[in-house]
Formats: structure tokens, C-alpha cells, sequence
């Protein structure tokens, strides 16, 4: 069985050999690793890596697995499913145009309508979480073409609050 | 005592204020928005009443709300915690008014200490060292230049009703002070709707050293010893401690009296913390008085081996000090993090959402004042502080190593913690030799990354993680008595999936 | 100081020391035997070997596998805890001899101390007040009529390899002498292999007093003050304190000085504890030293600030003491609490099992040392113990209400616990006072039943639950995302069905 | 809806009434409850009856749930549901001749042997847990059929150790 796991940017294979109850050997570049495990509970498991015991503590976030060990976290995702990933949501008409928040917020001002001609760089949504205030900005030239949200909209990474279009020729996105 | 009291804050304070009344046998009644419905504070007080939306105009700082539902649940007082209506005047008025005793200082204290003119004047009057500057307001930029050069620059230029790092320049050369003075005032209009500023020295290489004090309505004054909080981000304490490392006992002992001195010079009541700079020739300067219980006040109550809440409600309901000047002295040395949800290799940008896996630490010496559980959605709408953790150890070595030690078992998963940031600060040789300064992070840690020296480590984990998953699958697969499953956990998959 | 120890225990004082190991930078090595391959201990420590079968014989009292463990890891020394090896002397024998440092007083101390004739007369020759009675073996039972009529009845017949209340018998007239001594000697040949019995007076009225105190190499020994631990069912302690409420300063300070003169004559080296009866008279009476650390340790860390395992550590490496008898102080009241797996309506007979849930009190000034957690199986071969809950507080009646809260918020499912029970011994009327004797329990709750005011609740909750597992249920018959489902959760509810 | 519920040897019916989104009022006896819940994760639940909250603990055992509060445990059972299991297990043959541990425990010794006739509170088993040993007696006189258990075997309650049969006439057991 072999995983290939990115942490931040790098990504490394990692193999498994000798696969038996709660055992196995994991090969990661040139170090091999014994390891035995214990669950402990759903986000708890105990590894014992070449003799020395230590607790992981696991998260599933769907795209990926947090995991923390000794107060340090890690996102560690599943390389080959990323690009699955990607070929199936890729595609024309993908998005490049977005204007969403770096995290949960609630919408402070809006500061652009319908129609506004905005240059890269200008405010065109106000958030705040938890009492920080973020300004988010135009990505590019181009004009209004919806606005999504109102002051007071809790709104989340991914939401696009405002709908810009390019001002540049569409055949360079689709190209 | 009181028979019960209202507590009009959420989160890690509310639960801290409910301890203290829990063991004293007060009754509490919290308060709550949409956003806090399930919070724990909720389900630890003995009453709730729900005040509105998740907007803290509409809820927690409300202030006809909150006294109303002190008068209809009975209770006789309001712990205000800290932020929120903690340094209002305004609310202690309405609370005054409506006959509810509010815990803190009265009406008057809390406005004179707020205004920094009024209360750099009376510190001046009381013989209180202030850093140098004005004490009154000046409009004139060139009145400016000259106090500049008594001082010497740099110097700040600061709102008077200034505060959240509002309004405030700092000023190196003559040249710039017009455009800074401008800019200031601006500022101030904006934020405080009251333009009028003031210029004080600007010290660069400072420590902030604050002392509690406490005062009953007999006219009894005591300090309780210092704190150290230089190691801030973003103008916020994030590690705090006592005793600090550069007072002597000599030292000490003045910073003391000076805190005392400030106390009854404002004519101060309940619990408050008297801040000073101190500069590398160890001389200090009265900045400010909290008139409030500080985030910080565990590692005092560490050391000193009081309960500051529970003095806190004696106070307000009217009783005399039971300790003196004489009784307080420290034990060992105390350390205090705070846990944000935020993201320290983003500038500390907040970091709300769902908390998947809480695990806190445990253990002789350790206290985590925490406000979160497992399952909890960190709301957007508030501060970001999720715990504040304290160690309590015989030296300040040992409390470091404690601190680690803890901070490495601390596992908060679905939030980022600057858990692993702090690990390295209290591990790096400048806060080992106590070489804290208030740039300590932007000097140190400005271009901090997250050690990745476990990532085989945690490789291996993501690889058990899978196998162990799909342990699970089967298992369910082949259990009738699968029924029923738990709720949250589901919730949990849902939301990540 | 060691770079490795083994902790040659189990259990919340396994973790009670692989905490401070972990303060100090010492790896640790935990061992463990089939019914603790998922123990607590075993998941905290650095390295973990495995024993053998549940039967202590074969695994946490096998000694030579135990040094094994220790040689085979490169642990330098051996901490033993309480119980199992830890006042065993052959093993400390067995460890000099293998170059492995045991954590605790040399093996002749423990022999000596170990034999109740021997430590009779050693506290006899060095002027320690002993119980009346004799400091010699006796087989005649006209002799022993001879000597209860001088210390007055009722007198104990107790063997001098005695223990767990194996091989004593109360005499209270000559009548009932012969056959005492007859019984006695007979249970003592059983239980001991040796029927020597000897004679002491019995105190109807006493409390259980004891000094924590501590040796070093270089002949310093000082003492940490006392526990009081009246309170004790099946002659085991579970709520133990300290100041004792009847301890004047003086006969603080006289009992002290006793118990670092028994240190001494006995030549103690390490952490031990002093054990005296004192009478209503507040006369005391040398009973026994325990050689090893007590499960009661905390309170005494918690009013003087010290840890007493980083001490034990130091004292072993060869350290120096680096407190002296004047550094010791007691700081406010606190209360130990023993949580075992235990039901007290039925004579506290052991209750192992699956623990479904547990939720540990937290809160400022309160510790639980735990050495269990939600899913584990408390396995039924050994001692019930769960953890040990601590408070600590200004005075003894703060310290009476915080633990009453601790208890209240702590929950334990899965199996019985003695928490009701200790609630309601904490309010009653003659604990409040400090009217606690070692007959305290029999005496007050011989008859004791839980009580039922809160049945409404309870049945309230049945509902709800009722409500939301239904709901559960049709979440899952929904969701198609269902899997992965915790297989922790569906042990559970396996076990149950 | 109608509930029946037992604790300890008491039965009390209690009556749901407005059962809406996790509110309801409840009856009990002669008392009225205004009732109201959150969950917050699957051990626990808050409730706010009568306007006063508490967290209540629930762990369900099959038979029955173990509910903790402020420190006291109930054990609650639903009456309905015990009536009915009882009806399905009993009939002939139904077993009164149980040797049984108390608890799980570890036998220590078997003091009896096949075919060894005992009589009514005679020692047949000891077991051992957590330290503590306790002495398992013949229920009645009779006759020792099969021992079931040997020493160091691990028993739970409800284990059969020893099958005794007893000495006077079947009949009586039957009618």
C-alpha cells in the first residue's frame, strides 16, 4: 500500500509494509518507521514509532486531516485524491474571480453597487471577525456585476460576496 | 453575601466569575445572544435569560437589557467581567439607579481613570511618576515641538479618549509632528468623537509591569504584588507572569505604594490594576489605571493564594477586607498564555468555526480558565479567547518547563491556536533570560513559521488515521445495533465533509 | 539529574509521576501487564514494556522482569509508587545490586521500619512516645493480662509482621485474653507465616495524624507538616486533610520534631511519612512509618508549594536538599478526596467495568489526578482506585465548598463511585465541625443511603434522552454520510445491550 | 405520550404534554414540570426545568439508563419495557439456583467438587476483585451438578459458577 501525503508544499510517499494487527512498517523516503498503534478514541491514537510512545490527535476535515502532535499541527492531505479532486471540479467557467473572506465574518460595509467600474486593488467588502476588522479588495479590473451580500450577512471563506468581471478579453480566462 | 448575581459576559470570564459563586453558594443568572445559545456559560449558570441577536449592541452591551433581566430574575448585582460594559460609566449609573449593585468601582472612578488627562492629573497631584509629557490637551502643533524637545523624541501623540490603539502616532523629528498631530485628531473624531490630544514620551525598549490593587469602601488600600505583561501582539498581552524578573524587592515595594498611592488617590473601590512602564534604567511611569478584573489576575491569585472574584463580591456587597498589606506575599512563579482562536502564521488573524476535539491539560500546578467544549462553534461575533492557561511552579524555570509541558497537551483541533507559537516563545533564549521588552514579538518572532520537524510523524498518523477509518466503516457495516449514533460526531462529519 | 526512570506502578500514580517526570525533562518508562495494554499510564509515558498476565504476580510485582525492563531501556533508576513493590525490601536489594537506583529509603530502613517490633524500639530508644504496651514478641497470654492491666483495657493483639488489618484482635477484659492470643497468632501464621504477636493499648477515640517527611543523603531531614486522615472506611483512608483542625502550633511543632527524630533514628533517606494516634487527651503515639510516597501527598504539596515526587527524584540522584526546615510554611486548607471504583450503599464493595463517561472537575484550586478515561475498562485486578481529587482554599470551610462543587461536577458512568456518599459526608454536621475520629464513618454512615431528591430530574432526563436518541436514530436512517461512525461509541453501546 | 418510570423500587408514571422543539411540560404525580433541553454532546444534556438549569449525564445501559446529577446517580428504568422482558425471559425451567459473583471478579477457589453435597450458606466459590476477596455460598441444600468455573478464571454477574441441584422435590419449583 503506498499513500503519497502533503504537508504544507512538500509532498513525499510513504509505504506500508508488513501490514498485521495494529503493526506495520512505514517507509518514508529513506527512513523506515516501526510503528504499532492503539486507538484511543475517535480523534486519539496512541503510536509507538520505533519504540517511543506518542499521542496523535486527529481531525477529518474532508479535504484533509489535521493532526497535532506535541502542540504542533499539521494539515496532511491525501495527494492523489487532491488531483482527482481537482480534474473533476476544474473546468471552463471556473471561477478566478473571487471576492470572499479569509474566514467567518460578519459584513461590515459595502463599499461598491451594481455597475461600479473598480480597479484592481480598490475596497469593495468590509468584514469583521471577532472584533478585526479585514478589507477585502477588487482581484483585477472590471466591472459590478452582483452584489451578494448587505451589512450584517455572516458570510464564509468561499462565499463570493461580490461578482466582478474582467475587463480583459474572456478568451484569456478560457485559454 | 449576595443570594445571586448576574454575570454580563460570555466565554472564559463569565465561567471563571460562576466558579467562584458556585463555591461560595451565590446563585448566578447569565446572560446570552443567538450566537451563545449553547456557550457554556449558559449551561453552568443556574438561570439564563436571552437578550437578543449576536450584534453586542444587541446583546451584551445592552445595558436596559441586562438590568432588566437582573430585576426580573432577582439577582442583587452584575459582575461585569472584563470588556463589554466592564469600564462603562454609564451602565454603573443605570445599575446605580435601578438599585443593582454593580461589582467595580463607582460611576465617577471608572470616568475620571478612563479620561487620560483627568487621570494623569491626579497622579501628578498625588506625586504618582508619570511619563513625561503633557497633562493637559493642546491643539497647537508647535506647542507640540516644544514639549517634544523637553522630553526628547520620540514622543507619542495620543487621543485622550483614546484606547484600542486608536488615535495614537508616534512622532521621531519636528518635521513630522504637524502631520501627526492632524492625523491623530482625525482619527480621534472618527473613533471617539472627541478629537483633543496629548503628547508623551515614547519609550522604546520598555517592560509593562501592572499591579493589582484592591480597596473596600472602609478606605482600606492593599496591592497584591506585580505583573509582568511585555510579550504582546498586536498591542494584546499574550504570555503574562509573576513575579516579574527585573523587580527588586526595593523596587518593588515603591512600585507598590506608587499603585496604592494612585488608588486612593482616585478614590478607587473593588479590584482594578494599576499599569506602568518601566524603562531599562528601571525607572517608571504611571500609564493607566483597569478599573476591572484583568484577563491576567490568575497568575496574582496563584501567587499570593487569594481569590480575586470572591474579593471582589465581598467588596461590593459592603464588607471590609479580611487581609492586610502584611498578609500578601508571593509563592513560586506564575505563568499565564492566552488561547486565542487565531492563526499565528497569519498575523494572528482570527479564526473562528467549530472546535471538532477539545482536550485541556491537566495536572498538579496547571489551571485552564476555559470557555469551550468540544462541538462548540466559536462565534465571529466576539473576542477571540477561547482559554487562559496558568502554571503555578516553585521558580520561574520549573514554571516554564510546566508551561511546555502543558502547552503540548493542549489539543484544540477544528480552530487555530497560536498553541505551538507560544511553545517556541517560552523555549527561545530571550524569554529564558527574561529579556522581554513590549517589542519582544515584532524584534523575535516576525517572521515566525511552525517548526515541521514531525511531519514524518504525522504522516504516519494520517496513514493509522485511514486504516482505523476504515475499521470503523466495516464495523458499522456489520453492526444491527448500530442505532442510535451519536448526533455530534455526525455533525462533525457533516461539516468537515 | 537521570535522563530515565521507570515507574514500576500503575494507574494515577503512575501518572502522577510521569507528570513531574515530564516537568523535570525525565523520559519515562511505564510497564504494563495484559489488562493495561490501553491503561493511561501506558499512553503518557516515552517508552512502555510489556510485563506479562493480569495476575500481579506475573507482571507488576515480578521484580527481576521489572529490573529487566529497566536495564533493557537504559532507565538509570526505578520510582515504585505506592503499593506492589514499593516498601518491599528484597527488591530495593535486588535493585542495588543490579545498578538500577531505587526511588526511596535504602532496603534496611524498609526492613527495620517494616517490622513493628524493630521500628517499637527504635522509636522507644530515640525518646518518640510509642502506644503503651509492649516492644518485645510474647507467647504468654497470662503475661499479656499482666501487661493490658497496666496500659488499661481495651488492648490490641497484633502480629509484629502485620497488615491489612490480618492477625489483630481487640481484648477488652482478661477473660477474653487466651483466646485473642490463640486467634491471632493462628491468622498471623496464615497471612504471614510467622504467628509473633505483641501488645498495645486501643484507642476508642483517635485520630489518624501523620508528617510528611523528607530525608536527603547528607543528613538533612525536615518535616512538611501534617495530614489529618480520620476518615477511613474498611480501615483504608479516603478523605484526608491538612492543617488538622485540632493541631495547636505548639503541638504542631512538638509532633514535627517527633517525626523528624523518628526519620532520623531510623537512618531515612527519601519521602516518607510519620503515622501517630492522638488521643482526646492530644496525646500522641508513634503508630508506624510508611516508607514510600502516600496517595495522600497533595494536600501537603498543595498549602506548602512544594512537589514531593521532583524531590524524591533529587534526593535519589544525590542532591543536596535545597529546602530547609524554616522554608516550610503552610499556605490556606486542603482536601484529598479518593474516588474509587467502589459502591458505598453495599459496604464499598469494588465496582469494576467499561467507564462510558467521565467529565474531571476543573476550576481554580482544584487537581484531580487521574489515571482512567471515557471508553476504559477499570480491570478487576487491581486496587479500585480512579483518581484522587484535591482542593485547595483559604480556609477550611472554602475548602469544604469547593470540593463539595468538585464532586458535584465530576461524573463518573459506567461504575459506581463513592461521590454521593463523599458529598454528604463533606456537609454533615460533625465533618463541618471537625469532629473526625477513625470511627467516623462507622459511627455517622454505617446506614448510609443515596439520596433520592432530584428523582424527578432524573426522570425528566430519561425522557429527554429518550427524545434525543430518537432523533439520533432518524438522523442516521437519513444520512448517507453516516460512515464513519465512532467505534468507541458502539463498544459502548454494545457492552450495554 | 406516557411514561412509566422506575427507580429503585418506586414506579411513577410520568405524563409529556406540548411536546414541541425541544421544550415540553411534563407531569409527575401531582407536579408540573416546564421543560426545556439542549444537548450538548451525547453524554450530556441541559435542561432548564422551571426555569432553574442543571446538566444531567446519561449513559444508557440496555436495561435501563444511569443518570447523574449534581453528584447522585439514578439508575431509571422504564417500567413498560421491564414488564415486557420479563413476560418473554421467564416460564419453566427459569433458573433459582444461581451461584453468581456480585461482580467481575477473578475466582480464587472453588471449594466444591461434582456430586459433593452442600448445604444452604456453605462456601462453594471465592472471588477476588480489586483486592478484595468475597466468599460465594449454596443458596439452598442440594446437590453439586457441574462446576463450571477454575481457579483464575475471569466471571462476570450473571455467570453460572457451580449448577446445584436442590435437594427437596422438583414439584415445588414448578408450581
Amino acid at each position: 500500500m503506498e499513500y503519497r501525503l502533503k504537508i504544507n508544499e512538500e509532498t513525499l510517499p510513504v509505504e506500508v509494509e508488513n501490514d498485521e494487527e495494529e503493526k506495520f512498517t512505514a517507509v518514508i523516503g529513506k527512513n523506515a518507521f516501526d510503528v504499532s498503534y492503539t486507538t484511543v478514541n475517535d480523534h486519539c491514537i496512541h503510536l509507538s514509532v520505533n519504540g517511543q510512545g506518542v499521542n496523535v490527535y486527529v481531525s477529518d476535515q474532508g479535504d484533509g486531516k489535521i493532526i497535532a502532535i506535541k502542540g504542533k499541527s499539521y494539515f496532511v492531505q491525501d495527494a492523489d485524491l487532491l488531483e482527482q479532486n481537482k480534474t473533476r471540479k476544474k473546468g471552463p467557467g471556473s471561477d478566478l474571480t473571487e471576492v470572499t473572506p479569509p474566514m467567518p465574518a460578519v459584513v461590515i460595509a459595502v463599499a461598491v453597487g451594481e455597475g461600479d467600474v473598480v480597479e484592481k486593488g480598490q475596497a469593495v467588502v468590509i468584514v469583521s471577525a471577532m472584533k478585526m476588522e479585514t478589507t477585502l479588495v477588487a482581484p483585477f479590473n472590471g466591472t459590478v456585476q452582483k452584489v451578494n451580500v448587505a451589512e450584517g450577512d455572516k458570510v464564509m471563506p468561499g462565499d463570493i460576496l461580490v461578482d466582478i468581471e474582467k475587463n480583459e478579453p474572456e478568451e484569456e480566462i478560457l485559454s | 453575601m449576595f443570594k445571586k448575581i448576574l454575570v454580563a459576559n460570555r466565554g472564559e470570564i463569565a465561567l471563571r466569575v460562576i466558579n467562584t459563586c458556585r463555591d461560595m453558594g451565590v446563585k448566578t443568572v447569565a446572560v446570552y445572544s443567538d450566537a451563545d445559545k449553547k456557550a457554556m456559560h449558559v449551561l453552568a449558570a443556574d438561570e439564563a435569560v436571552y437578550l437578543g441577536p449576536s450584534e453586542p449592541s444587541q446583546s451584551y452591551l445592552h445595558m436596559d437589557k441586562i438590568i432588566d433581566a437582573a430585576k426580573t430574575t432577582g439577582a442583587e448585582a452584575i459582575h461585569p467581567g472584563y470588556g463589554f460594559l466592564a469600564e462603562n460609566s454609564e451602565f454603573v449609573e443605570k445599575c446605580e439607579q435601578q438599585s443593582v449593585v454593580f461589582i467595580g468601582p463607582p460611576a465617577k472612578v471608572i470616568k475620571d481613570l478612563g479620561d487620560k488627562i483627568t487621570s494623569r492629573k491626579i497622579m501628578v497631584n498625588s506625586g504618582v511618576p508619570v511619563t513625561p509629557g503633557l497633562t493637559s490637551t493642546e491643539a497647537d502643533a508647535d506647542v507640540m515641538i516644544v514639549e517634544a524637545e523637553k522630553v526628547g523624541y520620540p514622543v507619542l501623540i495620543k487621543a485622550t479618549a483614546g484606547g484600542g490603539g486608536k488615535g495614537i502616532r508616534i512622532v521621531n523629528s519636528s518635521e513630522e509632528m504637524a502631520d501627526a498631530c492632524s492625523a491623530a485628531s482625525r482619527e480621534a473624531v472618527n473613533a471617539f468623537g472627541n478629537g483633543e490630544i496629548y503628547l508623551e514620551k515614547f519609550f522604546t525598549k520598555a517592560r509593562h509591569i501592572e499591579f493589582q490593587v484592591l480597596a473596600d469602601k472602609f478606605g482600606n488600600t492593599i496591592h497584591l504584588l506585580e505583573r509582568e505583561c511585555s510579550v504582546q501582539r498586536r498591542h494584546q498581552k499574550i504570555i503574562e507572569e509573576t513575579p516579574s524578573s527585573v523587580l527588586t524587592p526595593a523596587l518593588r515595594e515603591e512600585m507598590g505604594k506608587a499603585a496604592v498611592t494612585a488608588a486612593r488617590a482616585s478614590g478607587y473601590v473593588n479590584a482594578g490594576t494599576v499599569e506602568f512602564l518601566l524603562d531599562e534604567n528601571n525607572n517608571f511611569y504611571f500609564l493607566e489605571v483597569n478599573t476591572r478584573l484583568q484577563v491576567e489576575h490568575p497568575v496574582t491569585e496563584m501567587i499570593t493564594g487569594v481569590d480575586l472574584v470572591r474579593l471582589q463580591l465581598e467588596i461590593a456587597y459592603g464588607q471590609e477586607l479580611t487581609i492586610s498589606q502584611e498578609d500578601i506575599a508571593g509563592r513560586g512563579h506564575s505563568i499565564e498564555c492566552r488561547i486565542y482562536a487565531e492563526d499565528p502564521e497569519n498575523d494572528f488573524f482570527p479564526s473562528p468555526g467549530t472546535i471538532t476535539f477539545l482536550k485541556e491539560p491537566t495536572g498538579p500546578g496547571i489551571r485552564n480558565d476555559c470557555g469551550v467544549y468540544s462541538g462548540f462553534e466559536v462565534p465571529v461575533d466576539y473576542d477571540p479567547i477561547l482559554s487562559k492557561l496558568i502554571v503555578h511552579a516553585q521558580t520561574r524555570e520549573h514554571a516554564i518547563n510546566k508551561m511546555i509541558k502543558a502547552l503540548k497537551s493542549y489539543i484544540v483541533l477544528g480552530v487555530k491556536t497560536p498553541i505551538d507559537f507560544l511553545i517556541d516563545v517560552l523555549q527561545s533564549e530571550p524569554f529564558v533570560q527574561g529579556e522581554v521588552f513590549t517589542d519582544f514579538i515584532e524584534t523575535h518572532f516576525s517572521d515566525w513559521k511552525p517548526d515541521m520537524s514531525d511531519a514524518d510523524l504525522a504522516r504516519i498518523a494520517f496513514v493509522v488515521d485511514e486504516m482505523c477509518s476504515n475499521r470503523k466503516a466495516k464495523r458499522v457495516a456489520s453492526a444491527e445495533d448500530a442505532i442510535p449514533t451519536p448526533w455530534q460526531t455526525l455533525g462533525n462529519w457533516r461539516q468537515g465533509g
